[in-house]
């Protein structure tokens, strides 16, 4: 877990980003629900490194989450019915927070509701009390629970009056979470921008369903889950891409990031951070490969910034 | 816990369709806290299998932690066309332990098809610490043993078809054993038709049990929430956060029977 | 290329399928636009042993297709953007036809067009000269033209008009082809059936995009393309499973299918039949080994007909 | 062309990232029609990659072909991790060859990088035939050639940075030698950017050329139109089904050097 020491601190590229006010010492984000609560797995993973940390969505009450069989993997992917197990808000403000004052790195808390009020009345006691986060990523796209969630994610006036309403009770960053599976995820992330969203993420996972022939069983209680992974790379670079030709306000890339090179598609594809899910599974410290390797790929391609990268993609059209 | 690139010391084919390897893992190695833990191996360096698969720890020594694996689909059989001298990268030790035994009470150990692996490590360390007591292995038939049939050492062996020990399952033994001492403790690992079973026998003669389970594993290490399995009788835990679903990778594999729920 | 020879023909299973009033030898078909027009390969595969042969999109006129690049691998995957490159109706009646009519196996034309008008042309063009075209299938689900094609695909009104116009010109069977990349597939699906297809297909392929950190270029000419291929396989199976609890009519599932398990978790899922894709470009010949691991599977599970498998999963809730 | 399990007989290292892999396959080999055809390599038994791999046929014989690959990306890595005695699926022989020449015109042969696979095998064929020729062969360093430079034979290497025969392009050699001889033919296979310059040179001083060129490929055999490339001045042809673009794995590699638009 030792920092990058190919080359002399000073002569390496700079990979701080800006999103709203909110200065980032690096891109690489690691995504919620793939790296719980942020305090799991310390020996394997030095947090402080990360640009930030991006909680476990977190709903008003604590919820249980979906029966098991909860994952599966698939190829190039794994699907998950996790169903937005969490330890709810009360508790996250008691346990949590405090863990949270000790990190240097900055954390994002995601946050889940049922109803729009639910969401506000969630970020009014987060508001309440005081913290180090900065800012909520409001998950409006998981395709794990019945109620809520994704009746948001698909529809752009319940987009717009839910970021509205958010952005009247906080100044922290407001990032609306897109879901990828929609028939125009563009006008969605243009309806969080114009109702005061600091930053659209995009994409959550893509609905999915696996089967054992085998055994002629569904592989997930729920039957359909979120696919994730690099099988889902092309679908969040296409977003991404997509969303940097309308939008005005930063857009961070979320799918099937596993290397420092998949962190500069995404940048060239218009992103200005990413967040790391599914890989985090297979080595709880890959952002910090990551972080090593995007230094490198900026050097090496004789950028100074990582900024360099932001929606530079070359195309033929 | 820790990722270790390990070096394959030994590889080799045990019984049908059944593999042993040994790594040279001094870091993992040294961390092991008892039968029960295991560890979590990248199978391939490529992405089309982005999980790690879990394998419980059937041995370990100085510098040395060894697995028995049965092939099941990919990843196992890739396992089993590595050579001696290959690297694999491990993630471990995880998990839980089988909890001591009380001085006084006579453990019989009871594993079914691969989910012998553990039960052997608890073996070992009933042999090092001159404890006695009573192991059964149950299988389909001889060919997926490689264990021998010793019941004048107390290891009994079944098969569904009688084709090397008892026929039958492990609760033909089990019964005659249990029954006839006292203050007996069961730690039993293998397919969840089996536990179940052991389970309801435990809980109707008030036997003490210690089963460990399985799950599918996206991480081991409590990030992903997938591992879970419904459990009762518990209090809210720490590391699963839960009431109703403990997580297998943190919580376990070792369960007490009376918390596990297998529905 | 030799048949199956396992066992003896008579205690092999059943595979023959329904579809409207069409009888298939089995299950096992080609996809569009991923085996050419069925005739490009002959020492590589026996076509009469497929279920059915579906032949690249044809449209009015011929086209030239999308300037290269047009293909890139993704992670158990790949990106085309072909543009529906094509003959035009006109040669396909002349070269094509003639050909067909030596084939044993079943052939189904897919169609593309820019508007309804062009559809129903085709088609009336179709009818009036004779051949054995066993029926259409109708891509309104392309996602590399810019004009035509996905409008359809993604509005539920649009897909009723088409399919009825189209319905009342042809008593060949129609076959929908849906498209995954909407917020709701079943509901178009329903309209397709209530305006009388004979079945729907599902699913064309994802939207995605590749780029080259190296080059810093897109992958792909007109940046997005169609991802296919065993990445897809779970979204696939997804939209096969919720069209079956809707729909009566029969569906033909498509998306990463590689292997005989692969068409068994398909059916199970729902679909009556398949399409393989992105697999034909690896092995010309994989068709024919899916069906003798079909026929194998069938056998190991003692099912005596391919149709015990329909709809078939079992589920935990 | 045919799907063949071919026995690999050698695999070794001939410069920088260049490797030679000699396949023991009779049908394909059987096949071979000339230098310029292509095999196309299933480089894994997963699906992490779906796709082959197009590589030119660098020499054949009795029952065996030979390519000639660089290290780009992870299938051919793992190309250079198989062993002799391992086997790989090839496809083939797939596309055109370069056309026989003239008795009378005089072949200038021209590689550029692992472009130089077909030449090789265009120069065997020469050299059986007893046909005067030239070669020339260009690469970035010394580090990356493992052919002789030989004036006095009429093989020419170029180098960008002069570590070994010529300083530059193959442009150097390539003019002073078509200029200097009639009836000259050029051969040539290499990066885009160096078949772009020789066409201009060729067709300034009208001089007959082909050139085998790239194209990312899905199939090999004309099923997925996804090697499309521009071409001009050509009539419809019958396996490409198109004017403005030719199907590289059906109508190519292999095209007249007027027929080509690079862009
Ligand atoms: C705590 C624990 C300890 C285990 N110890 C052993 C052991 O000592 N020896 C042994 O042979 N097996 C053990 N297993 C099971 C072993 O992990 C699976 O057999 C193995 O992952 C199969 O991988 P595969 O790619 O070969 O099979 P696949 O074809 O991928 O899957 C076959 C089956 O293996 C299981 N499986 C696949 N991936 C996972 C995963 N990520 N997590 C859990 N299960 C999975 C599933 O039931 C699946 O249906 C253990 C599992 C757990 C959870
Ligand atoms: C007709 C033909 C003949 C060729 N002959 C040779 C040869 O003799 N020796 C040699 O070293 N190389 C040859 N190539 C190029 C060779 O196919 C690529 O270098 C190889 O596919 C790289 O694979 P990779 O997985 O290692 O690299 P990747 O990391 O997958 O890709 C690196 C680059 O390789 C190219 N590539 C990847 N996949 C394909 C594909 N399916 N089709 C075409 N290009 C691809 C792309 O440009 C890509 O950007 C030939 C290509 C063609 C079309
Ligand atoms: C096991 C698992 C749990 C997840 N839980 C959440 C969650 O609670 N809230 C949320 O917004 N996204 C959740 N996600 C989605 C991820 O944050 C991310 O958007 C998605 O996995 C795609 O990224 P990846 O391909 O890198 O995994 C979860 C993903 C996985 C795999
Ligand atoms: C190169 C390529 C060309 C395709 N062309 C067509 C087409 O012309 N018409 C059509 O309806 N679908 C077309 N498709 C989509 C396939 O028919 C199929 O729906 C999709 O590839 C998913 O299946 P797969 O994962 O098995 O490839 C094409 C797919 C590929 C990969
Ligand atoms: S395996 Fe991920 S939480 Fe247990
Ligand atoms: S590579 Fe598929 S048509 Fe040429």
């Amino acid at each position: 877990m030792a920092p990058f020491t190919m080359r002399e601190k000073s002569i390496l590229a700079d990979l701080k980003v800006t999103i709203g006010k909110e200065l980032f010492e690096n891109p690489v984000w690691v995504a919620s629900g793939t790296f719980g609560y942020g305090t799991e797995a310390p020996e394997l993973v030095d947090v402080d490194r990360l640009g930030a940390i991006v909680t476990k969505s977190i709903t008003r009450h604590p919820r249980e989450g979906n029966p098991p069989p909860r994952i599966v993997e698939t190829p190039s992917g794994m699907i998950n019915s996790i169903g937005l197990a969490n330890i709810g808000v009360e508790k996250y403000i008691k346990d949590l927070l405090p863990i949270y004052e000790g990190l240097s790195t900055k954390v994002i808390m995601n946050i889940a509701g049922t109803d729009i009020q639910e969401y506000i009345e969630i970020i009014e006691m987060m508001e309440s009390v005081s913290s180090v986060l900065i800012g909520y990523e409001i998950n409006i796209s998981c395709p794990n629970v019945k109620k809520g969630g994704m009746e948001f994610g698909v529809d752009c006036d319940m987009t717009a009056i839910l970021t509205e309403k958010l952005r009247d009770i906080t100044e922290r960053l407001i990032i609306m979470k897109l879901s990828p599976n929609v028939s125009d995820i563009v006008s969605i992330g243009v309806s969080a921008e114009n109702a005061g969203a600091d930053a659209v993420s995009a994409i959550n996972t893509v609905v999915g369903m696996s089967i054992n022939a085998k055994t002629g069983m569904s592989d997930i209680y729920t039957n359909y889950g979120g696919l994730s992974g690099p099988a889902i790379k092309p679908v969040g670079l296409a977003a991404v891409h997509k969303l940097h030709q309308k939008l005005e306000i930063p857009i961070i890339g979320i799918g099937g990031i596993v290397s420092g090179e998949d962190t500069a598609e995404y940048m060239l594809a218009g992103a200005t951070a990413v967040q790391v899910g599914t890989a985090n599974f297979r080595n709880p410290g890959i952002t910090e490969n990551i972080i090593d390797s995007l230094t490198l790929y900026l050097n090496e391609s004789n950028r100074s910034s990582v900024t360099e990268l932001i929606g530079k993609v070359h195309t033929y059209s | 816990m820790i990722i270790e690139r390990a070096q394959i010391i030994t590889n080799r084919k045990l019984a049908k369709d059944i593999w042993k390897m040994k790594f040279d893992t001094p870091k993992i190695a040294k961390d092991v806290k008892g039968a029960g833990q295991f560890i979590e191996i990248l199978t391939t360096d490529h992405w089309q299998h982005p999980l790690r698969r879990p394998m419980s720890i059937a041995s370990f020594g100085e510098g040395v932690v060894s697995i028995i694996y049965k092939l099941f689909g990919e990843s196992t059989l890739r396992l089993s066309q590595k050579r001696p001298g290959d690297f694999l990268e491990l993630l471990g030790p995880l998990g839980n332990t089988f909890s001591e035994w009380n001085n006084d009470s006579y453990p019989i150990l009871i594993g079914g098809g691969v989910g012998l692996a553990p039960i052997l490590n608890l073996k070992y360390a009933c042999d090092h610490h001159n404890i006695e007591h009573t192991m059964i292995i149950g299988a389909k038939n001889a060919e997926e043993h490689f264990i021998r049939n010793e019941p004048n050492n107390q290891i009994f062996l079944t098969t569904d078809d009688g084709s090397i020990g008892e026929k039958g399952t492990v609760m033909g033994p089990l019964e005659r054993i249990a029954l006839s001492n006292t203050n007996v403790t069961i730690y039993a690992c293998g397919p969840t038709a089996m536990l179940k079973v052991i389970k309801s026998f435990a809980l109707d003669h008030n036997i003490q049990a210690q089963l460990s389970v399985e799950s599918y594993m996206g991480c081991g290490v409590g990030l992903c929430q997938g591992c879970a399995i419904h459990r009762k009788n518990s209090t809210i835990n720490d590391r699963s956060y839960h009431e109703k679903y403990s997580l297998v990778c943190v919580d376990g594999p070792v369960y007490d029977a009376r918390e596990i729920y297998f529905g």
